[in-house]
């Protein structure tokens, strides 16, 4: 593929963490997804193009929206102006332009808010920062907050807690509010409402493609490892990303978390239905939209009669299910009690190594000496296993189990200060190309040196979203988009099929 | 390709962690407790008396400000004479001196008759004294090592590495110096007034500073389960008995040089002979405990590279070196002065009699709280900052097994295996 | 000579005012909305106590901010320390002799801190300051409210100092003063410049609190990202999460 | 009310009748601080003694006695210094050493 | 000046002028100094002890001083000679070969070259300019140090609280003192306490003059019996000569 200018990849640095860049003002101000079309918008609810007040309905929705959630009127109040978050976020390490610092960015909506909701923004705005929602403003405000992953590694840093993330939430649901979505993601969710799945993928297609998987496993293991789909009364649900039913290296997770369940002995069906673990209206703000695509979810549940709900490898969809999913689409007190609502699959396997359930030889990934990504969403916004952290270490024990070598990017690189990979929040679209390279590099930084100075060979990764971006980012940076790993893609290589569980 | 040694946390949130903070709280609680209680009752609570005016608690200070000194030594070693086996445990020396430091100097203020004027002494200086100096000398220290540290952990102090590291070194020695010439200065004192205190202050640096650096790391490893390799303990084992060889060479001069001047018979006598509990402090407690037996555990060909050896050797070290303190400190101000020299001496002040201390429990309690400030900031260090390595196996040190050929080297130098 | 003891009375009593009044309506517009979804950042603790450590620590040892960047660190903490020690001193000019005993005593034994807490106050916020004019990122988020705020307390420090090591004032007559305002029996107020300037400037700040960014001091508290729990949902959580 | 007050604010005691302090009451309040440890290190460093100024002088012009007659010591919360800097939360160690009375004052 | 200043300096007047015709030939370079006048660093006050003069069984300045500075007589029930203070005590001196017996009584032997001035890390210990050394008791911390460095063992420490402290001799816990030669007598022209006792009631053994004034009686009879110092070999220049040791 050809590679114009503008995908040139800022330079790696021999340390491991990238140093802040000079600011370059208005460096990423082109950077823009496409607008929705009409009938996107209108499918989900929204006017299907600016409407004419567009202003004062937008601060209309502002407010609203400051009302209904504490979380946005204490970040918008609280921000003291430091400085701690701004060179924390991986847009503003991989493009110097100011406003994408955190604080920067949300200064967009602050200047309104203040503007509008504040007494200080009433009498006195030059002094305190506020300003009126222009036009101008307005386009910042659609490409700017097009280039936040909502990743939350801001937050961290921020002695308040301020996430961003809310903030950029809440700026595309009232510019959606107005008639100006994104196509990105107003089309998926479309397509999520119709189909059942961000692809369009119907339920023909879908069986098609699981019973050739099926073959494909029997022919190189000799086991018959089913991918069951709508099977009443199996006693798990498995609801995973899309695009591991077909794409590289996702499709290798597919097939570890089906080997594991046949090892198991564990009766487990995917849904038609709820064929889709990912939910991009979180990106979009959208509490409604958020609820209607997570309610398929239950659907499937209760249609199917499983006892138990698992997710796969997804990593804003693990957020959204670990964090929200009783909230939005419950109650859930249909499932067996025993088992916590929802299970990651992660949590299946990792407890199946610890009892013996299953056997992990390391050998069969021979040569590999493997990193780990840790996923913004899985990281910063929800939690596996016992303790808090248990996302770090369960990823981490499983990897292990399956690989001879294990090693871990710098220290300030991972677990809750983990580099988003430039690619989630609705931002995984070539409109957004030089964009998701540039954001890509503190990731991409502290793995190269990991590569050249430990020997490092493949990163593996929890997450849809990611395992897409890096494929697609590694080799503009000069790395093998063969690297990438699905967790489950190692454990499929390692299990030991047909062996007797302890 | 350099091998970078990742540095780890201790991990703050495990139970063992506040467990040990815990109880060391605790002992600066009492040690806090019995410091109020002096300074509201007065000295009078205390051992200490106008004519042992020095107690327990300098004993501790000293030990731990002396220990402080040497224990930047494994910091030193790695970076002024360029031996790479000792770099990765560079910032844990550095930290640890810091906080022994603060430690002895906790008990140094604690003590004072008016702690609350502590901002008078930080406002006036009387140059001429090695008191004023050694304040100087301290928090000297203390703006160098951090320094240091912080080149060491931050790229961003790259650039001020080798200064301070340099710098470091030199002022260690300085301050060594100075602490000892606290008492080397006094001329009213027979058992000070010598030259060689600045030597073998120095050596006495080493001996604490390496048997507790050593101590302090088995036991964080340990606890931490990080892995601590052959390699690394075989060195500090042959280094810390070489320089224990040295210290205990200094202190035979000492005695031996005073033995000489016949002006000093009489108080080498008493602390060699006649000093009852100190006398016996000394042979058992500084020479035989302190320094023969430990000198064996370290030194002898068959015990090189017991970890058993080697803890035990550093804990009577650290036990050695407290008894040599205090025979140092409270031996001579128990040794009456001499203002005639040739009579028989009476009066109602103690003249001419030898005075008698007896440590009270505030006073222990007092100089255990300073070892407890100085553990507490290396603990706490060690969690808050990347002080100590992930891994110190032979494999991570020493990929290249460079250290046989180097100990090859040395034992062809030493004559030992 | 003009008193000012009733134009600083009628001044203060307004400030008090609108300090009580802003800060309790903004505090009830916080409470009073929802917090819809648990939102907390990441290893979050488990329980309402591991909660108040998490906020403890955040709130006594600024973790976020070490974590982030040193300097930072060190300048918030000597400010914030300081200031916390400077206003425990001046409890004494609002609190009668021998109030609630043990309380009093502490007033008394902090005394000689508050001096040093002054110190540390004051070369905190000039490292702020400083950083904030020499670190690009940091200057191009700032807004005039930003340097005012800074000037505003550095003025307060810089004439309390002043009052305290170079001009004495009339602390007997101040306290006297204050202690007539809360009871409503007034007592005049020494004429000194820099003292009438520290009251000023401390009126002005009480003034602008509840509608400065001051409000991190209370919003730390309200932030789902730091004061949720993070509970594991089991069906037989019935929807509620 | 008046008698509130009485309990709220200093009373400081009155000094000998007829005489006049080294300086005027609200001068005196600033700055007899500085007027004390200036004439102590005056006095002890440099040797110049200053009778009218000292510390003793103060107190016998400001002594206060009981209802027995007695001039009262500084453990005594009537002592003129102790009425303010009891109310201000001022914190001397002067009495630590000093004789809070007069000499000559009657025990 | 108000009316109560003016009496004390007359009383004070007065009585130098007193002593001066009483005591004579002891205080005859000895006056009052006048309000606002510095210590004369070309002064240097100094002691001479006629051991042959002073009796074994005399403790007539020991006694004087406890009673001029405050402190407890060594003869007192509740005397703790571990922790009370003593600026000046009797050494019972007896010479091994002869069997001879003085007590010549010890003080701080202000010396020229104080070496517990040189180690005091605040200055508080500190050498006034007529060479009196004294500690300055508002910048002592009680570090003890120049207890430590002291050959004379002339220093003592206050180990608990102390009232009823003399106006004129401060003392409290936490801080050194030591004999400061009466500097609260010399400056209104007055001898010191053990001097002024020796003279009175014991045997005129002691003799206060200035080193520094050719025609003193001090350095009269230096001149025609000598003195000795005690410790001379340190070089630290004394301040208190002994006759008949
Ligand atoms: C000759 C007498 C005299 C001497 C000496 C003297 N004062 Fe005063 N002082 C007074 C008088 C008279 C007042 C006026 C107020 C009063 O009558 O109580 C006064 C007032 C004061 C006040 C103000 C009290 C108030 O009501 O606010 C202070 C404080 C004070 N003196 C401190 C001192 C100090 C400190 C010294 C010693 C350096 C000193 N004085 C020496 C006579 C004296
Ligand atoms: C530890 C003892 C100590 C303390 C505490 C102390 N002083 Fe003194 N002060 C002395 C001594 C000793 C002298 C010398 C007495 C002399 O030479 O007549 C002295 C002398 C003075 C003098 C000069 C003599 C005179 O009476 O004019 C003043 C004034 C004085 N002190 C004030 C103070 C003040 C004010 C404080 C408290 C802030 C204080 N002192 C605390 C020990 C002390
Ligand atoms: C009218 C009230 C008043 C009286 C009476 C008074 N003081 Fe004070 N004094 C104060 C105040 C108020 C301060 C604190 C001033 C400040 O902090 O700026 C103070 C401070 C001091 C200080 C300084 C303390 C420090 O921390 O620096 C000394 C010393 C002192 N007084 C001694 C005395 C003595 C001795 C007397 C009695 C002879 C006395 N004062 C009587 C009000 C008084
Ligand atoms: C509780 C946790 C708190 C944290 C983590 C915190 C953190 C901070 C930080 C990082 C700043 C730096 C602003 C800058 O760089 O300019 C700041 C400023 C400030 N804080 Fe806090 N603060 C806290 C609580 C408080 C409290 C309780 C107060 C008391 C009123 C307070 C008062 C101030 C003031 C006055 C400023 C100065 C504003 C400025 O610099 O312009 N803070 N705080
Ligand atoms: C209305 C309340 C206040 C009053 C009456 C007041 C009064 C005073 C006075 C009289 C002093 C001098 C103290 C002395 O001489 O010893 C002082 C000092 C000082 N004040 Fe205030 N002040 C007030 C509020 C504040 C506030 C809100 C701040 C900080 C933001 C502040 C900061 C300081 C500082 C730093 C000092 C110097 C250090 C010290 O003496 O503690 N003051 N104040
Ligand atoms: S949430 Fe992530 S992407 Fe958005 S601003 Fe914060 S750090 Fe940058
Ligand atoms: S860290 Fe928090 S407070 Fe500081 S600037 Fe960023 S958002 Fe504002
Ligand atoms: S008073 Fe005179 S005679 Fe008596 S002991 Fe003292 S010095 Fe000797
Ligand atoms: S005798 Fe002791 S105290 Fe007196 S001056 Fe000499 S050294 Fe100092
Ligand atoms: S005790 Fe006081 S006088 Fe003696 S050295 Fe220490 S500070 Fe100086
Ligand atoms: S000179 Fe004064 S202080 Fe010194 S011993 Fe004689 S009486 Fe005591």
């Amino acid at each position: 593929m050809a590679r114009g200018p503008a995908l040139t990849p800022p330079p790696l640095s021999d340390r491991p963490e990238i140093e802040p860049p000079p600011l370059a003002p208005g460096a990423m101000a082109h950077s823009k997804p496409y607008v929705a079309q009409p009938a996107h918008n209108e499918a989900l609810g929204y006017p299907g193009e600016r409407v004419d007040d567009w202003q004062a309905k937008a601060i209309q929705a502002l407010g609203e929206l400051v009302d209904s959630s504490r979380a946005l009127k204490v970040y918008l109040d609280s921000c003291v102006k430091c400085g701690s978050c701004a060179d924390k976020c991986h847009y503003f390490l991989g493009t110097g332009d100011p406003n994408n610092m955190p604080v920067a960015r949300q200064d967009l909506v602050r200047r309104v808010y203040r503007r509008h909701f504040t007494p200080a923004g009433k009498l006195a705005p030059g002094l305190v920062g506020a300003a009126d929602l222009t036009e101008g403003l307005l386009e910042e405000w659609y490409s700017y907050f097009h280039q936040c992953s909502q990743c939350r590694r801001c937050s961290v840093f921020c002695p308040y807690g301020i996430d961003t993330a809310e903030i950029s939430m809440a700026a595309r649901e009232v510019m959606d509010r107005i008639g100006l979505g994104q196509k990105y993601c107003n089309e998926i969710l479309g397509k999520v409402h119709k189909v059942g799945n961000n692809l369009g993928l119907p339920e023909p297609a879908l069986a098609d493609t699981l019973e050739g998987l099926e073959e494909d496993i029997e022919e190189e293991t000799g086991q018959a490892v089913k991918l069951p789909l709508d099977v009443a009364g199996a006693d798990v649900l498995l609801i995973t990303p899309s695009a591991d039913f077909f794409a590289e290296p996702h499709v290798d997770g597919l097939i570890g978390y089906a080997k594991v369940f046949h090892q198991l002995g564990l009766s487990w069906t995917l849904s038609s239905h709820a064929s889709e673990a990912a939910n991009f209206a979180m990106f979009i703000g959208s509490r409604d939209q958020m609820a209607k695509v997570a309610q398929r979810i239950h659907q499937a549940a209760r249609d199917l009669g499983v006892k138990r709900l698992v997710f796969g490898e997804c990593g804003h969809a693990w957020r959204v299910a670990y964090s929200f999913l009783t909230k939005l689409a419950g109650p859930w007190d249909f499932l067996d009690p025993r088992w916590p609502v929802p299970q990651h699959i992660l949590e299946v396997t990792n407890a199946a190594i610890e009892t013996g359930g299953i056997r992990l030889d390391p050998e069969g990934n021979a040569g590999k000496v493997v990193t780990f990504h840790d996923s913004c969403n899985v990281a910063r916004a929800s939690r596996m296993g016992e303790g808090p952290g248990g996302q770090f270490t369960l990823p981490r024990a499983v990897i292990q189990a399956s690989v001879p070598r294990f090693v871990d990017m710098a220290d300030g690189t991972i677990h809750d200060r983990t580099f988003c990979c430039g690619g989630g929040g609705g931002l995984l679209t070539d409109d957004l190309m030089e964009l998701r390279m540039k954001g890509a590099l503190p990731r991409v930084n502290a793995l190269n040196h990991v590569v050249e100075t430990q020997g490092v060979t493949h990163m593996a990764a929890i997450c849809a979203i990611c395992k897409t971006q890096f494929a697609k980012v590694l080799p503009l940076y000069g790395l093998d988009m063969e690297m990438v790993q699905s967790v489950h893609g190692l454990v499929s290589q390692a299990i030991r099929l047909g062996a007797a569980p302890d | 390709m350099p091998h970078a040694v990742p540095y780890r946390p201790l991990n703050g949130h495990a139970r063992g962690f506040w467990l040990v903070l815990g109880l060391l709280g605790l002992a600066i609680a009492g040690g806090l407790g019995a410091a109020h209680l002096m300074h509201h009752e007065g000295h009078i609570i205390t051992g200490m008396t106008n004519q042992v005016v020095w107690g327990l608690p300098h004993v501790f200070a000293v030990f731990l400000i002396v220990a402080a000194s040497g224990a930047l030594n494994v910091a030193s070693i790695g970076a002024v004479f360029e031996r790479p086996l000792y770099k990765p445990l560079a910032r844990l020396s550095a930290l640890l001196a810091m906080a022994l430091l603060i430690g002895g100097l906790s008990v140094l203020v604690l003590d004072l008759g008016r702690p609350d004027r502590l901002t008078v002494a930080m406002t006036h200086y009387n140059f001429k004294s090695i008191f004023a100096w050694n304040i100087f000398l301290y928090t000297g220290f203390l703006v160098l090592v951090g320094a240091y540290l912080w080149a060491m952990i931050d790229r961003a102090g790259a650039r001020v590495y080798k200064p301070a590291a340099y710098g470091a070194f030199v002022w260690r020695l300085v301050l060594t110096t100075g602490t000892g010439a606290i008492f080397g200065f006094l001329v009213a004192r027979q058992a000070y007034d010598a030259a060689i205190l600045a030597p073998l202050f120095i050596a006495m640096s080493l001996v604490y500073g390496k048997a507790i650096f050593v101590l302090f790391l088995m036991a964080v490893c340990r606890a931490s389960g990080r892995p601590l390799g052959g390699v690394v303990l075989r060195r500090l084992q042959r280094l810390m008995g070489i320089v224990l060889g040295a210290m205990l060479y200094f202190v035979a001069v000492h005695h031996l040089t005073n033995l000489y001047a016949s002006e000093h018979h009489g108080i080498e006598a008493f602390l060699l002979r006649d000093g009852g509990p100190l006398t016996t402090l000394f042979w058992g407690g500084h020479v035989l405990l302190g320094g023969l037996v430990p000198l064996y555990l370290l030194l002898a060909p068959r015990l090189g590279g017991n970890r058993r050896a080697l803890s035990a050797a550093a804990v009577l070290l650290i036990l050695g070196g407290l008894t040599q303190v205090y025979g140092l400190i409270i031996g001579g101000q128990s040794a009456p002065l001499v203002l005639f020299p040739g009579f028989e001496v009476s009066s109602a002040f103690a003249d001419g009699v030898v005075a008698s201390y007896v440590p009270s429990p505030w006073e222990v309690l007092l100089g255990l709280a300073g070892v407890a400030i100085g553990l507490v900031v290396a603990v706490v260090g060690c969690a808050a900052l990347p002080i100590l390595p992930a891994d110190l196996s032979d494999a991570a040190i020493d990929p290249d097994h460079v250290a046989d050929t180097l100990d090859e080297q040395d034992g062809a130098l030493a004559g030992t295996t | 000579m003009f008193a000012p003891g009733p134009v600083f009375a009628v001044l203060y009593y307004a400030t008090a005012l609108i300090l009580v009044g802003g800060l309790g309506a903004r505090l009830l517009g916080w409470g009073r909305t929802p917090v819809p979804l648990p939102i907390p950042t990441t290893p979050a603790p488990m329980t309402r106590g591991g909660v108040v450590l998490r906020m403890a620590r955040e709130v006594t040892l600024f973790e976020s901010l070490w974590r982030s960047q040193k300097a930072l660190w060190l300048f918030a903490m000597l400010f914030h320390v300081g200031l916390l020690l400077v206003s425990l001193r001046h409890l004494r000019y609002l609190l009668p002799e021998g109030t609630l005993g043990p309380l009093w005593e502490l007033v008394v034994l902090v005394q000689p801190f508050g001096i040093y807490g002054g110190m540390a106050m004051a070369v905190g916020l000039l490292g702020l300051l400083g950083r904030r004019l020499m670190l690009p990122r940091v200057k191009a988020i700032s807004r005039g409210s930003d340097f005012l705020m800074l000037g505003l307390l550095i003025a307060i420090g810089a004439s309390g100092l002043a009052m305290k090591f170079a001009v004495h004032t009339d602390i007997v007559a101040v306290k006297a003063f204050f202690l007539g305002l809360v009871t409503f029996d007034w007592q005049p107020l020494p004429a000194d410049p820099l003292l009438l300037g520290h009251l000023l400037l401390v009126a002005l700040l009480m003034a602008v609190f509840p509608f400065s960014k001051l409000l991190h001091a209370p919003g730390v508290f309200f932030s789902p990202g730091r004061n949720q729990v993070d509970r594991r949902a089991f069906p037989a959580a019935q929807g509620r999460g | 009310t008046p008698a509130a007050a009485a309990e709220l604010f200093p009373q400081v005691p009155a000094a000998a009748p007829g005489t006049e302090c080294l300086a005027p009451p609200g001068e005196m309040r600033r700055t007899h601080m500085d007027r004390l440890t200036h004439r102590r290190t005056e006095a002890v460093r440099a040797g110049i003694r200053q009778p009218a100024e000292s510390l003793t002088r103060c107190l016998s012009c400001h002594a206060v006695t009981d209802t027995h007659g007695q001039v009262v010591t500084a453990e005594d919360p009537r002592h003129f210094c102790r009425e303010c800097h009891d109310f201000a939360a001022v914190t001397v160690d002067c009495f630590s050493c000093h004789a809070s009375r007069p000499e000559d004052a009657p025990r | 000046m108000s009316q109560p200043a003016r009496r004390d300096v007359l009383k004070s007047l007065a009585l130098g002028g007193g002593l001066t015709l009483i005591v004579g030939p002891v205080a005859h370079a000895l006056a009052p100094r006048p309000p606002g006048q510095p210590a004369d660093p070309a002064t240097r006050w100094a002691l001479l002890v006629d051991t042959r003069a002073c009796k074994v069984d005399c403790a007539a300045c020991v006694d004087a001083c406890n009673r001029e500075m405050g402190l407890k007589q060594p003869t007192d029930p509740d005397f703790d000679p571990a922790h009370d203070a003593q600026y000046i005590r009797k050494v019972t001196l007896r010479d091994p070969d002869t069997g001879h017996t003085t007590a010549p009584p010890v003080m701080c032997q202000h010396c020229a070259k104080p070496p517990c001035v040189d180690v005091c890390p605040t200055g508080a210990s500190m050498q006034r300019a007529d060479h009196i050394v004294q500690v300055d008791k508002h910048l002592c911390i009680g570090c003890r140090y120049c207890m430590m460095a002291c050959p004379y063992k002339a220093r003592s420490f206050v180990h608990q609280d102390l009232t009823d402290q003399k106006p004129h001799n401060p003392r409290g816990k936490g801080c050194v003192e030591s004999c400061n030669l009466c500097v609260h007598r010399i400056d209104r022209g007055e001898p010191p306490a053990c001097v002024a006792a020796c003279q009175r009631d014991g045997g005129g053994a002691m003799v206060f003059g200035d080193l520094a004034d050719p025609n003193s009686d001090l350095n009269r009879r230096l001149a025609e019996a000598g003195g000795h110092r005690i410790r001379a070999d340190l070089g630290l220049d004394t301040g208190v000569y002994y006759q008949g040791l």
